[in-house]
């Protein structure tokens, strides 16, 4: 076993660190791309049950420390990404990410991705900025629990419940997930937020509120993985501002079991990956660490 | 890095019956080949490339849809939102004879290569009344070919068959090119057939422009950051070229 | 009438940028410096009953976009701040913020501010990282009710509470604030974050938890103030991550009817009062504003 | 700008009974009188002068308190997190014959200015083991001279009153100085009556360093940012100077 390999629930990844949700892996090419840079497994773009356009442009922007989207949950619909799936899943794990407006369309959504062959399923019930999706229904204990475990019920594989931090406490949202039946919580999607145009006196993104993503997010993600740590006993995967090995690091020792990277895929490229997993290399043989999972919530002690 | 920037219009000029130059004094680095992404307020965001790079930049905007519209809408002393520079650009340095083939309003994104080289010129369009930059090209260019479909003006044909005509006269090391995406699938192609080098600048549709969110997907290439410009070689490997695209949804759709 | 001149409730500023709570404001001489710089009004560092060391070093770290801090509340205690008061306010108009565990505390030291000489009270229900006080009752709109409806009822000075955005609707939490008698909300605080060292395997704060400031949490307070506008008929006072001109003109166009600086006190000086007052002129006859009022919540139409 | 790191000790050396240098290789930008703050982990952070600001930087520290008696547990090859380097310095251009004096530990924060202008050095204690750095003093400086409270080396008397009679002697421009604060307001006194231009290092309770806080004031000004190095003039003004400070409550603590 490689020092990166990773084994929580019934999942076994060879290298810790995944491809985020929304990021490069809307088609199968992408994603068997990022498997071969480096990535463990690669989280697909968030699918729905109908093909969706997401919003006009402009859906993005860079701000200082990170990024602001608001891309409205474009995807092909479940059924054309059988193809992209049957593609992506001959290079490596993945873990199918959907949204539903209820537990009966996630769940709809999970058996698909299931025999599509996806290693597990991610629940999004955070995106920030879907009108009756993402947050708007994940920001509720009760509907978290029901939508897990209407899920849990009619799949198989892992079921992962991607948190927001918008909220007054994600470890309510996390008990939630797990009472739910979740294997594994995915903290953080992006913080709400919004830029305007001081010249142009209008909020940039058509739709006016969006998500903050990058490295300015990234001691608020620290805080959740640390708290979800503590509340929960099924595995946090962490997310939120991860660049390079060091942050990587950072996330695992606060309680991680595994982690994703989002917008670095953007500002390092996708060799971002390869990068992170040679200096996570020489930072456990440095420290003595002999596997991820020694290093995991070390800093909580 | 700050990546956005909201710009003062300096300068607007009438290119064609539906293209306009915009002029902005927006001093950030930037190389021959890369684009902006321009906000419509209210309408839109789309790539446009800059047409000049250095203190001074521009684009060049064809009129085809709501967006391209509402930029012709600006005016002379208002703003834009530009995002980036993004984007390789091309790599001119490498070659020493170079010939630049534009269709239509392609020729946007050659004009800096153009200006940077003072290379030979193609532009070709449908008719006279298209054909947009060449004085901008006759600038720097020696040589200025145009072409165009209905023979209006110039040779009577398309780029690439004038293309192929001038690389059999004379010896190109490098072909850069921009155009609809049909016509550099053909220009690929006769590159290879004359064994010259080639840089072609692509079309994706895009959203970030940063390389993030995976919508410009060429195969396993992002136009907007492996992009938009790719060499011969990488051509060659992308089966995606001159033959599928994606469209909001991440729908395959296929180009003929 | 200055352009920069503002109006709002009962109250009237020269310039419409404060000094945020807790930032170079727990002396005299200190708030006078601010307010001589530029600042229209000092908001004072959060002030309790009794004398308060705040949290043991280390209480702070800079971060990518931001700053990290959790300082405790230190502070002299409200019968000891009498003396700096009576300094501050020779110079300009002082908001007297305070910090209480319970309405009738947060009553008493209001009285006291008012007693002082302040033009106004904020209530610090936001504070992320001090045990019992700030965001830990702050969070629940009941609490924010009955705390600001106890101090209106207290003081004939204008009530202001500072929100926190650490929730999953910061526009409950200001209508509850509204209904109490609050004359102005003031958002945000900072945002919930921890800061792991990977070396040393340790949070780095002594109270492990912190609050994120600065840059990095721009667009989530302007989407905050943009929510708060339209949630609200009292007016939103607009801080976080306001650094320049540009800032704090779209926190105003967003709906900020004034704004506060925190962090860029310490990256840019107290003169970044003075450039922002010179910056916001420009923009304002650039752009053919008479007033800070014409601007507030422009982007919002 | 990433002004916190953790470096790791390439070296210790003991001082006297109760100081040691950490030394770490650590290259970013210092000048002479800055420092940074120091953690302990699970103690405290504290600030610390750089008694060296090249490539490779040090601390001095003087075992008072647990946080420096935990840093001085710290061992080569360990890691510390260091944030910084913060605060002013000493503007040394200006002066051109230079007189550095230092009480105790407080020739720490004048070993880089020592080095950079080869000045004099007067370095004061209680008594013989306190004194430090003299030794790194006399690889730059041409003069140094000790001062004993009780005698047991060099100068009889405190380093104020050497620096009185090295003042009259000799012809310079300007003094620099950092110690108890005592000692630096009878040094400020001496260097108006001998009219020596002077700048001084002082000390406050410091908790972000950055200058954002406000615990550190010493009058309106903040000595993590403001200073710690204040001119005479700036002296002049500061009614605080030597007379009083602030607790970690913000409470006034009369100095005398
Ligand atoms: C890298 C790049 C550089 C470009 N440079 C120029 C230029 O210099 N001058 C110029 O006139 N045009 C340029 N374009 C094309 C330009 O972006 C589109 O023509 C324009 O967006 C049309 O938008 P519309 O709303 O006016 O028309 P619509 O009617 O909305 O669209 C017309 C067609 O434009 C394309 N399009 C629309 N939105 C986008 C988008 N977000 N991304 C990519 N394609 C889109 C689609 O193919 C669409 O069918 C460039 C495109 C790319 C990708
Ligand atoms: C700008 C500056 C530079 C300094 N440079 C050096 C140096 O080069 N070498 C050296 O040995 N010492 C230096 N000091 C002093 C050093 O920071 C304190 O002596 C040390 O913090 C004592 O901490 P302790 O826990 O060991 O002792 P404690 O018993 O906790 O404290 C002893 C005394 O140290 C002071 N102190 C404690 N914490 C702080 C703090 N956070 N900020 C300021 N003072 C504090 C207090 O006056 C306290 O009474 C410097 C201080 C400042 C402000
Ligand atoms: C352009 C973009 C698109 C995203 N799309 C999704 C999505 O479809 N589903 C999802 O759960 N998260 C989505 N996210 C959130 C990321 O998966 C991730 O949680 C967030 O960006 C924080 O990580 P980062 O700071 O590494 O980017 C998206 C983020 C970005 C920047
Ligand atoms: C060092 C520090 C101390 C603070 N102390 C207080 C405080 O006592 N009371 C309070 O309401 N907010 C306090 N804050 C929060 C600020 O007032 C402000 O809401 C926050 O920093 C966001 O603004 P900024 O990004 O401009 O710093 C503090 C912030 C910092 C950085
Ligand atoms: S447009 Fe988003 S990756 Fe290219
Ligand atoms: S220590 Fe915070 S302002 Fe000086």
């Amino acid at each position: 076993m490689g020092r990166l390999e990773i084994a929580f629930g019934r999942l076994r990844l060879e290298r810790p660190g995944m491809v985020a949700s929304g990021i490069m892996d809307e088609t199968g090419d992408s994603m068997v791309r990022m498997i071969r840079s480096g990535a463990g497994a690669v989280v697909t773009k968030s699918i729905g049950l109908a093909p969706r356009p997401g919003h006009k442009n402009p859906t993005f922007t860079e701000v200082e420390g990170g990024y602001v989207n608001a891309m409205g949950l474009p995807n092909p619909g479940i059924d054309l990404f059988a193809e992209e799936m049957a593609v992506a899943i001959r290079a490596g794990p993945v873990i199918g990410s959907v949204f539903g407006s209820n537990a009966k369309e996630f769940a709809e959504l999970a058996a698909k991705m299931e025999d599509y062959g996806a290693s597990a399923v991610e629940l999004n019930l955070s995106c920030p900025h879907a009108e009756g999706y993402g947050a708007e229904i994940g920001s509720d204990p009760k509907n978290v629990r029901s939508i897990v475990s209407a899920v849990s019920s009619s799949v198989d594989v892992p079921v992962w419940a991607k948190l927001t931090p918008n909220t007054s406490s994600i470890s309510e949202l996390g008990r939630a997930a797990e009472d739910g039946g979740a294997e594994a919580v995915v903290a953080i999607n992006t913080l709400k937020a919004i830029v305007i145009s001081a010249e142009l006196r209008k909020p940039v993104l058509s739709n006016r509120f969006g998500g903050l993503s990058g490295p300015a997010i990234k001691p608020v993600g620290i805080r959740a993985v640390y708290d979800l740590r503590g509340a929960l006993s099924i595995p946090v995967v962490g997310v939120g501002g991860i660049s390079d090995w060091r942050d990587a690091a950072e996330y695992i020792l606060a309680g991680a079991s595994a982690f994703q990277v989002g917008s670095a895929v953007g500002t390092k490229g996708p060799k971002v990956f390869g990068d992170i997993n040679r200096g996570l290399e020489m930072f456990m043989s440095d420290h003595g660490y002999g596997s991820i999972a020694e290093m995991v919530g070390v800093a909580r002690e | 890095m700050r990546v956005s920037e909201t710009v003062r219009i300096i300068g607007k000029m009438k290119e064609s019956k539906d293209t306009y130059t915009l002029e902005f004094k927006w001093d950030v680095p930037a190389v021959p080949g890369q684009f902006v992404m321009v906000w419509a307020p209210g309408v839109d965001e789309v790539p446009m490339s800059l047409s000049r790079v250095g203190k001074i930049k521009a684009i060049t905007v064809k009129g085809v849809g709501e967006a391209s519209n509402a930029i012709h809408g600006m005016q002379v002393g208002g703003y834009v939102r530009l995002r980036g520079p993004y984007g390789n650009g091309f790599d001119i340095k490498k070659g020493r004879k170079v010939l630049a083939v534009a269709g239509g309003v392609g020729a946007a994104a050659l004009m800096p290569a153009i200006k940077e080289t003072g290379c030979d010129t193609i532009i070709g369009a449908r008719s006279a009344g298209e054909i947009v930059l060449d004085d901008v090209a006759r600038k720097y260019s020696k040589n200025v070919w145009i072409s165009t479909d209905d023979g209006s003006r110039g040779f009577h044909g398309n780029a690439v068959q004038l293309a192929k005509e001038k690389m059999s006269e004379k010896d190109y090391d490098l072909i850069i090119g921009c155009g609809p995406e049909v016509m550099l699938y053909y220009l690929h192609k006769a590159c290879k057939e004359n064994g010259v080098d080639c840089q072609l600048s692509l079309e994706r549709l895009m959203k970030c422009g940063a390389g993030v969110c995976g919508c410009c997907m060429i195969d396993d290439k992002r136009v907007c950051k492996d992009g938009p410009v790719f060499s011969s070689e990488e051509l060659d490997l992308l089966s995606d070229f001159g033959t599928r695209k994606r469209d909001e949804c991440g729908r395959i759709v296929e180009l003929r």
